[in-house]
């Protein structure tokens, strides 16, 4: 019995159980439960993801039911390129964020490694998963971890995010149970491949047109799409830094994941791009969202929201991506996942840095970075690059496919606010970047050969070799994207 | 359509009209109170209509409790007929959800206290308004 | 089943709902929210879910209600809407 | 023409990329680094030159990396034309960074490694657009180019160059990423393949009015060429020191913008189709209006390194226009002015830098009489102007001959004449100022010179007087590149 | 912002209304969430499980890693309340009753609590609950209250209720302790630590039962693999829903009292409700 699947989501599920229990013993314990875990459920999601490229879909049955009657695992190319990046990202953030922890949270360490679990668990199951309702259940926990963390910090307005995010989040995962309470209406199946043979005949139901409406209303709520985000950058910019770094990559794209996985497995493009006609009154809406999260970045004065700022400007390119239509169009939303999830991610592995060591992130707080911190810098600026889409970065290439994608379906106005949001993420960082290079922090300065320098106060080596090995595989999984593509996004797309 | 026709429509559908009106409460307290708890008190609301509409999915007439009658010790139960019984799985999936949103509930209401630690309020603007202040 | 019944609890489900938020006490809120909550398990109980009436039961009208008791209690009943 | 699988191009580019790390953990031992890139820079133009036979006997190196789509992939391949530019950069890398030793030491610089690995990096990224296969390549290095010198234009850290380098990024990366990339990905999404052949890759799926938009947007999405108006960026970098001045922006910047347009013109599109639409007047008509302006601003300037700016602002156009001339003279001549205006405006740019070096001074107002302290650098600067005013004996005068003779082969004689007014203006630009050297007086020489105003070091003379000579020698032994074009475009 | 709303709910209203109008009636037996999936429960539920009732069954059986999560969501609540309210540090203004006379002492600044004798006793400053009846009643009430809950624990695989409706019971009984008498009876009786290895054990009674299934060859919380750790082999299914309902009533019991604590005590764990 091959029991990889189930194991990439047990495992930190488990991890998050002991480490609740050795919280009351020995606070240190917990992290390395959590370290364990989670380096199984990575080993698996690779050991998964070889056996599904090899070999195909793997179907993997809880509790031995055969699939309507049961919950099943239907873990296919695009979920298993998930996972793997989850399970890493979650496993390298943990590595990096020892210290972080340390600073931020010493007196509660060994339940914060709990909640990091659960909340990573939760993001696995979302996406392993192949039932409608099992993803509810998994959304909640994500969400009810996100709430904790976002409350955390007790120096700012931390507890009045969450709530916030609490009656935003609720709503979403509210609209996304109704949704699926429509389907089951019509269907009275909740297993997603047995659902979508079900309403291949229905097609012209009002119900199930409300119930896919109500579905991708509460998906977008939860990834933050444009006119939805409100609650993303309070909640990303308040929560412990070790706790955004891996909330900010992942979260919104698992949404991204599970909109494209409810497109395509349950509701199928016959349906939604020949029977609705919404998909042009999606992409302008993933227009203005790229625009205005765009334009809204640049309003802050505090490189945490610029970053939660971007990932909303992020989101509409995925969107607007997978509402294209067409296959460049879906393979550019597909790969910008996986990218979007590690530049993120890479950025966000430089703002721990310096958070760790200049305590505040607002602008006027960077002066000289580039000779505080080159190590961190050096990363972070690869990572910015990625973002503007700067070639060879992985960034670049899923935007290539993403303005093909626009071109193809004749949505200038799309690739047009792509390329502009590209402009302004790049006046965006350089603005960061002039205030790194250009001003010297008044701080910190020694003197010699008659001029002053700055005085080099890097991170600890634990972080910057990870953040500098995450930025580094931006450029690789820039250049190595054709393989990507051709192995597992188009495969995956063509068996659909 | 006559006297006739509405009243059996109305006793087909109503429990889903009626779910829909809940919804709406819920959701206008969420979105126009001014105090956090009202607004807590209408997500539970939202919820607890969420869960009346799966139950009314469930529910069958002619059908009695999804617990298996006649159930003697040993072999040789009568056969069972599907008809006889109300759908379990909705009731199944509204466990689940209650207990989420109990879960919810208890995490918000942990917030509220620690809101009101803070800022000595619970109203939004009264917040807003302290907020602005520093 | 009567629906009748049924239309009447639903009824008094709606009026404790809008009066639960329009009520301008907290304490009073979480008495009528109890009440809610009670109304809605009697409702679920004749529609046959029993499980789901138990449990509402338990946890709308009993610890939720405590919840919103103890929550009440740390800070305050004054409301202005 | 064969082409021949070869990992020599990436050799190329590779060896400046991997002595950064070197040369980043040799920082405070300044001749261990500086010696790295002396051999770094030889290997690089050995490797190149050894590709050098090869090409000339008409074959092709070409090397795939990685395949990012159907068409589209990060691939070398080295032919004439690349080859041409890829010898001009590595050779003039050699000599600019032994003339950047003598000038960072000799003013004490700050952030020596950090200027040198960016160097690097630029050159990297030159020699890569210099060998790109394909359109995808080539704008991958442009970027990286882009992003590679800004830390160099920039290199002084004061407010004055955090504007100047806001303005060249403002308009670098702008029209690359607003106008390139959208162009090329509708190429992309109309052919379905990015790669450069003589044929060009569209046969007939672009209409007249789509073909003129997607040029002009190449045209003046390429900003580094300096196209008017998206010229002003260069004028401002000239706040960089002046070893980037004058490489960046007399070869590799600038060379890059032009080198990529002339791809697109002669790869991408093709001359057939350009002269089927008639385009090539077009694009005339934008570097005619850039090379006149640019000359008469140039006429205008007091700060010899704006002047000089300007100056390469109208001369790039030179290029452009030869190629939108679409006739074998003028392709000819416009290629062929890549060298020679290389060669020529490094030196001028080299002997500016080496007389604010050893008296400090900026403004041509100020040289009056320095020709005598400084024989060879104002020799040297007369060198450099006779080869950009395009006059015997020096390179500069074989590409402007070859030019008027393509405006008449394309019988576009009007043209004729912006070609002998910018002449003009070269010259009046170019001579008072070695006037000036030798002939003026210095007016505050007795009373105000504590110091006496001699030749710069070594380090800076000598780079300035190997570019002078090889200027010359152009004149006489131009075969060599006028081979690589001929084999490169097939004409 | 009310108009804002209004809008909002009208449409969200409106969207909903209009999805109903292609809904099958109400209590309609033909519908097909009424004959798709639920028949085949309902058929072969108790065949296959040997659990009457289906809900339990579902719950536990077929949907139980759905019931799994749903553990784990509760542990989650307790975890964050704990996390965000529990505060280590004490009250520094205390109230001390001298029971003989009933004078109250209130001490201001006090680092450390008094030592108290027998004449004084610690009350909260908040509440001070001396009700007689009340206490009388509840300490009477409170066994039965805990023995019900173990029943509904039990019972779940026969009539309404199970693990979570059980553990419910039981954490109210607990809550039921503390309003009657005071907090620091229950916090005395029962240790935060307790309380906190109960919620993570609970749950990981469950995820191991599920867990074990998977060394024993057969997939994950398929409960036939745990034939030969049970005494009756045809019913194991049973069994092993009992245990892992035992398992989520562990959880519930202690998450409940948990979430009640940091609430009523602002996270001090002194006094409150």
């Amino acid at each position: 019995m091959n029991n990889y699947p189930a194991l990439i989501v047990i495992a930190p599920l488990l991890a998050a159980l002991f480490a609740g229990l050795a919280v009351w013993i020995e606070d240190r314990l917990s992290y390395y439960i959590a370290i364990l875990g989670l380096a199984v459920s990575s080993f698996s999601a690779l050991k998964v993801l070889i056996q599904v490229i090899e070999s195909g879909t793997i179907q993997y049955k809880m509790a031995g039911w055969d699939a309507p009657v049961g919950i099943e695992y239907r873990i296919d190319l695009l979920n298993a390129m998930v996972l793997l990046l989850i399970s890493g990202i979650a496993l390298f953030n943990l590595i990096a964020s020892y210290k972080n922890v340390e600073q931020e949270i010493s007196d509660r360490k060994g339940s914060f490694y709990t909640i990091y679990l659960l909340f990573v668990t939760g993001l696995l199951g979302v996406t392993a998963t192949g039932d409608l309702f099992n993803l509810y259940v998994l959304i909640e926990i994500t969400s009810l971890t996100s709430y904790a963390m976002v409350a955390l910090s007790d120096k700012d307005r931390g507890p009045l995010a969450s709530l916030n995010y609490i009656f935003i989040g609720v709503i979403g995962a509210s609209f996304y149970l109704l949704g699926v309470g429509y389907l089951y209406m019509k269907t009275g199946s909740l297993n997603m491949m047995d659902v979508a043979d079900i309403i291949a005949s229905q097609h012209d139901s009002s119900t199930v047109l409300v119930g896919f409406i109500l579905c991708m209303i509460g998906v977008w709520i939860k990834m933050a799409l444009f006119p939805m985000h409100v609650w993303l950058p309070n909640a990303y910019s308040y929560s412990p830094v070790a706790f955004s770094r891996v909330v900010a990559p992942l979260m919104t794209k698992v949404m991204v994941y599970v909109m494209i996985r409810l497109m395509i497995t349950v509701f199928g493009f016959e349906y939604i791009f020949n029977t609705l006609h919404l998909s042009e009154a999606v992409v302008w809406l993933a227009t203005i969202a790229v625009l205005a999260g765009g334009v809204l970045a640049l309003a802050q004065d505090n490189l945490k929201k610029i970053l939660a700022y971007i990932i909303v400007c992020e989101i509409g390119y995925m969107v607007g991506g997978a509402w294209l239509g067409n296959q460049s169009g879906m393979t550019g939303a597909i790969l910008h996942l996986l990218n979007d999830a590690l530049m993120t991610f890479a950025l966000f592995l430089g703002l721990g840095n310096m958070v760790y060591m200049l305590g505040k992130v607002k602008l006027n707080n960077l002066q000289g970075l580039f000779s505080r911190m080159p190590w961190t810098m050096t990363g972070f600026v690869v990572a910015a690059f990625s973002i503007v889409g700067v070639p060879p970065t992985c960034g670049f290439f899923s935007k290539w496919y993403l303005i093909s994608g626009a071109f193809e379906a004749g949505a200038y106005h799309f690739a047009a606010a792509l390329i502009i949001s590209s402009l302004i993420c790049a006046i965006l960082f350089f603005k960061v970047f002039e205030i790194c290079f250009f001003q010297s922090s008044p701080d910190l300065q020694g003197q010699g050969h008659g001029h002053k320098f700055q005085v080099m106060a890097e991170a600890p080596v634990s972080m910057l070799i990870v953040s500098n090995l995450v930025s580094f595989s931006l450029i690789v999984v820039g250049v190595f994207s054709g393989t990507i593509v051709k192995t597992i996004i188009l495969p995956f797309l063509q068996g659909i | 359509m006559g006297m006739t026709d509405i009243i059996p429509l109305i006793v087909a559908k109503y429990n889903y009209w009626l779910f829909v009106v809940l919804m709406m409460i819920g959701l206008y307290a969420m979105i126009a109170k001014n105090n956090l708890i009202k607004k807590l008190v209408g997500m539970n609301i939202f919820q607890t209509a969420i869960i009346l509409f799966y139950v009314s999915i469930g529910y069958k007439s002619g059908a009695t409790l999804p617990i298996i009658q006649n159930v003697h010790e040993g072999h040789g139960h009568a056969a069972i007929h599907a008809a006889d019984y109300i759908n379990p799985l909705p009731h199944v999936l509204m466990l689940t959800a209650i207990v989420v949103s109990v879960a919810t509930f208890g995490v918000a209401m942990a917030l509220a206290v620690k809101i009101y630690q803070r800022y000595h309020t619970l109203e939004e603007d009264e917040l807003r308004m302290r907020l602005s202040e520093k | 089943m009567p629906w009748q019944i049924d239309m009447i609890v639903l009824f008094f489900v709606i009026l404790c709902a809008v009066a639960a938020i329009t009520v301008k006490d907290l304490l009073s809120t979480a008495i009528l929210f109890g009440a809610y909550s009670f109304m809605m398990c009697l409702l679920w109980a004749v529609m046959g879910a029993v499980d789901v009436a138990f449990t509402e039961a338990s946890v709308g009208a009993g610890v939720s209600t405590v919840f919103f008791v103890a929550a009440v209690f740390r800070t305050s009943r004054r409301t202005k809407d | 023409m064969n082409t021949i699988l070869s990992i020599k191009p990436l050799l190329a580019v590779l060896v400046s990329l991997l002595v950064i790390p070197v040369l980043v953990s040799s920082s405070d031992r300044p001749n261990v680094r500086e010696s790295w890139i002396f051999i770094a820079g030889t290997i690089t133009l050995l490797i190149v030159l050894s590709m050098l036979p090869v090409i000339l006997d008409g074959n092709q190196l070409a090397l795939t990396l990685f395949e990012i789509a159907p068409g589209a992939s990060i691939a070398f391949r080295v032919d004439g034309l690349g080859m041409l530019f890829a010898i001009v950069a590595a050779s003039l890398y050699i000599v600019t960074s032994i003339y950047s030793i003598g000038y960072m030491r000799g003013l004490k610089e700050h952030g020596q490694t950090r200027f040198v690995s960016f160097f690097a990096l630029a050159i990297s990224a030159t020699i890569g657009a210099a060998f790109s296969a394909n359109l995808l390549t080539l704008y991958m290095f442009y970027e990286i180019l882009s992003l590679a010198t800004y830390p160099l234009v920039t290199h002084h850290q004061d407010t004055k160059s955090m504007i100047s380098g806001r303005r060249y990024l403002i308009f670098i990366l702008g029209t690359s990423i607003g106008l390139v990339l959208p162009a090329m990905i509708y190429c992309y999404h109309v052919t379905g393949t990015l790669e450069f052949s003589t044929a060009g890759i569209f046969s007939d799926q672009l209409s007249k009015p789509a073909a003129t938009v997607l040029l002009l947007m190449f045209v003046f999405g390429f900003a580094k060429a300096g196209i008017m108006p998206f010229h002003s960026w260069l004028p401002a970098a000239m706040v960089a020191p002046t070893p980037v001045s004058a490489l960046l922006h007399a070869v590799a910047v600038v060379k890059v913008g032009v080198f990529s347009i002339i791809r697109v013109m002669t790869g991408i599109f093709g001359v057939e189709l350009l002269s089927t639409y008639n385009l090539g007047v077009v694009v005339m008509c934008i570097a005619s209006f850039t090379i006149l302006v640019g000359s008469c601003i140039a006429l205008s300037q007091d700060e010899l390194k704006r002047r000089l700016a300007y100056s390469t602002i109208s001369q790039l156009s030179y290029i452009i226009f030869g190629v939108a001339l679409l006739s074998p003279q003028g392709l000819l001549g416009g290629i062929i002015h890549i060298v020679m205006h290389a060669f020529g405006k490094i030196t001028l740019f080299f002997c500016a830098g080496a007389i604010f070096v050893a008296t400090g001074k900026k403004y041509v107002s100020q040289m009056s009489g320095l020709g005598k302290k400084m024989p060879f650098t104002f020799t040297a600067f007369f060198i450099g102007a006779l080869c950009v005013i395009g006059l015997p004996p020096s390179g500069g005068f074989y590409s402007k001959w070859n030019l008027i003779l393509g405006t008449l082969e394309a019988e576009q004689s009007i043209f004729m004449l912006v070609l002998l007014v910018s002449s003009f203006l070269n010259a009046f630009y170019f001579l008072p100022i070695v006037y000036k050297g030798f002939f003026e007086k210095s007016n505050e020489e007795d009373e105000n010179m504590p110091v006496k105003i001699r030749e710069a070091n070594l380090c800076l003379v000598i780079p300035l007087i190997i570019s002078a000579i090889i200027s010359i020698v152009l004149f006489f032994y131009p075969t060599v590149f006028v081979n690589l074009i001929k084999v490169g475009l097939a004409i | 912002m009310k108009f804002f709303g209004f809008v909002v709910v009208c449409l969200v209203g409106g969207l909903l209304l209009y999805g109903t109008a292609d809904f099958p009636d109400w209590g309609d037996p033909d519908s097909p969430a009424s004959t798709h999936l639920s028949d085949i429960y309902i058929e072969h539920a108790f065949e296959q499980t040997q659990v009457p009732n289906i809900v339990t069954a579902i719950l536990a059986d077929y949907r139980g890693f759905d019931t799994m999560f749903e553990t784990a969501v509760i542990f989650c609540a307790g975890l964050a309340c704990f996390l965000l309210l529990r505060d280590f540090k004490e009250r520094k203004e205390r109230f001390y009753r001298h029971v003989p006379t009933g004078v109250i002492l209130h001490v201001k600044n006090s680092k450390k609590a008094l030592r108290v004798g027998r004449d004084f006793e610690h009350i909260d400053k908040d509440w001070i609950p001396s009700d007689l009846i009340i206490k009388t009643v509840c300490r009477i009430l409170i066994p039965f209250i805990q023995i019900y809950a173990l029943y509904v624990v039990a019972h779940g695989d026969f009539s309404p209720g199970g693990g979570f409706q059980g553990g419910v019971i039981f954490g109210s009984s607990l809550i039921l302790l503390a309003i009657s008498y005071d907090l620091k009876i229950l916090v005395r009786r029962i240790k935060e630590k307790v309380l906190g290895i109960c919620a993570a054990a609970g749950v990981l009674v469950y995820v191991g039962i599920a867990a074990i299934c998977m060394p024993m060859g057969k997939s994950f919380l398929d409960y036939s693999a745990l034939e030969m750790f049970v005494f009756d082999p045809h019913h194991v299914r049973a069994l092993g829903m009992l245990g892992v309902e035992i398992g989520v009533g562990i959880a519930v019991a202690a998450v409940m009292a948990i979430i009640y604590i940091n609430i009523v005590s602002e996270g001090r764990h002194d006094e409150g409700l």
